[in-house]
């Protein structure tokens, strides 16, 4: 993902900002990290590029 | 079986670019009426393979587009196809959009919205993210009139809504969207065999292969956030 | 030369049958995608022959439909054509509506809008006339983008606006109408003679014959009242 | 013209209420008449049935 998205996306439980914590980057592109709701403090996956934003309880984790 | 269960599954076997080669026959047609300018945030509910935000973006000069999709084989593979720094693919459900208040211009969906398990709840979300004037294009092939769709939901796990154009018209109103447009988009591109192969696998008489293509096609919704 | 000594001359050889005749290749997709529910009151802006308010009343089940043209020949021709008690027609212009605020759910007009002496007052009009909601079907075969029309003007007194797309996007957004939609619609009935028989009286090339029709076809803007 | 459409008619230069004043009548329908603006007093003809809603600038009287 790029970080504009940023801008718009939000918590999909509480509609409230994102913090995003990067792990991996490339070509101006956040790979691996986490966003973590500013309110609530929901964590959400992001892998291979792609943020996981489906509520917490729809969220099958991939094994470690 | 859960979305993701059902669409993971579809994805790895390769049906997402199945269904962008046969929804195209009308999505195109679809695209091409948003009222998309240059620079616009678009999004795409249920993407799978993500041809709509491509499109999109080459077409109408959209200055971003984003694809959701609930089954993350779907905007893993979607992602794959493009590299055009400017879309985007999140996983997320209908139910819960992870969009902000008046931050997408306009919305696209073919052959999604009736999966959403929470249809009317769907369209609050989608109220909440639009803008003022943005559009809601909302296509589907499964619906009441076309009866040739009605047994599709034996073969697959999730349940789906299977609205009338007027209920489509009503739901979208109670949401408080204006409905703008209601049309159906014949497929005239599906290839139809000559009569003498028919019945085939698929299809009992050539009539209703014309009248499911031909004739009921894709059926669009427009909603419009006053 | 007025509206009215222009159209009533036209409607007195006959030439708003034929109008409905080519214009109907078109104007029937277009009336189809209107979200006209039983009972609703639309108005068709620029009637001739108005044969959209008695195809809305037949398919649509309008509730009332009114013909609103400058010509009282048109309109007289017109109400010639239907005994249907809930269509009616009215002599007014464009440029003063002579209907209440909030009154019209729905309005049409094909090929007709471009004669407004002055379109953004029109569209003002048209915004103060729709209730919330309420959509207007904007149709038109002469726009910049058709090259083959801009000729029209040399044999029309009438002074005519040739509005590029984008410029009736923009037009429509600065009267506060939102954009819903915009969209060429084909129209695949004219007959195209082959190759062997250009040029015509009327056309260079069978390239251009083709374009004017099947590509550029009627410029549809679909506006909407907030 | 029938009466319903005095529910939304309006004066075309100052969208007031109008006033009806019937000469001819055939079939639920006024065939001939007067329509008057209750507020500028302007009047419009109806004329075979069809009002004549133009501004009276634009409009042009046949022969009586
Ligand atoms: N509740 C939900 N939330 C998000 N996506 C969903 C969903 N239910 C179904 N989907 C997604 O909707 C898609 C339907 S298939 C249609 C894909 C694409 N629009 C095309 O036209 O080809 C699948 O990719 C599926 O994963
Ligand atoms: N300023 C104006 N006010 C009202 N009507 C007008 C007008 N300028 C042109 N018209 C009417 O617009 C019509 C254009 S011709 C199109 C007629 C019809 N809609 C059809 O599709 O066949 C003519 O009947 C003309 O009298």
């Amino acid at each position: 993902m790029k970080e504009s998205l940023l801008d718009i996306v939000c918590c999909p439980l509480d509609k409230e900002e994102l913090d995003l914590e990067v792990d991996e980057r490339e070509d101006g592109e956040v790979l691996a990290g986490t966003l973590t709701c500013t309110e609530c403090g929901e964590t959400y996956p992001i892998e291979d590029g792609i943020p996981n934003l489906l509520p917490p309880d729809m969220r099958e984790e991939s094994p470690a | 079986m859960s979305v993701r269960e059902e669409f993971d599954a579809w994805a790895a076997e390769g049906r997402d670019r199945g269904m962008e080669d046969r929804h195209w026959h009308t999505a195109k047609h679809v695209l091409s009426r948003m009222p998309v300018e240059a620079g616009d945030v678009v999004l795409d509910l249920g993407c799978g393979s993500g041809y709509a935000g491509r499109a999109l973006r080459e077409a109408a000069g959209a200055g971003r587009a984003y694809g959701l999709d609930g089954s993350p084989e779907m905007t893993r593979n979607a992602r794959s196809y493009t590299d055009d720094e400017s879309v985007g693919y999140v996983v997320g459900d209908f139910g819960s959009l992870p969009f902000d208040e008046n931050s997408i211009d306009h919305i696209f969906s073919m052959e999604a919205f009736y999966y959403a398990a929470e249809p009317h709840e769907t369209l609050r979300e989608i109220r909440r993210v639009l803008r003022p004037g943005g559009t809601f294009y909302c296509a589907v092939n499964y619906y009441e009139e076309n009866v040739h769709s009605h047994e599709w939901q034996e073969f697959i796990e999730v349940e789906m809504t299977r609205w009338s154009a007027r209920e489509y018209r009503e739901a979208f109103r109670e949401a408080g969207l204006h409905v703008a447009e209601q049309d159906n988009i014949p497929d005239n591109e599906t290839e139809i065999p000559p009569a003498s192969e028919f019945p085939t696998e698929d299809w009992e008489t050539r009539e209703d292969m014309v009248e499911r293509y031909r004739e009921y096609g894709t059926l669009l919704t427009v909603g419009i956030e006053p």
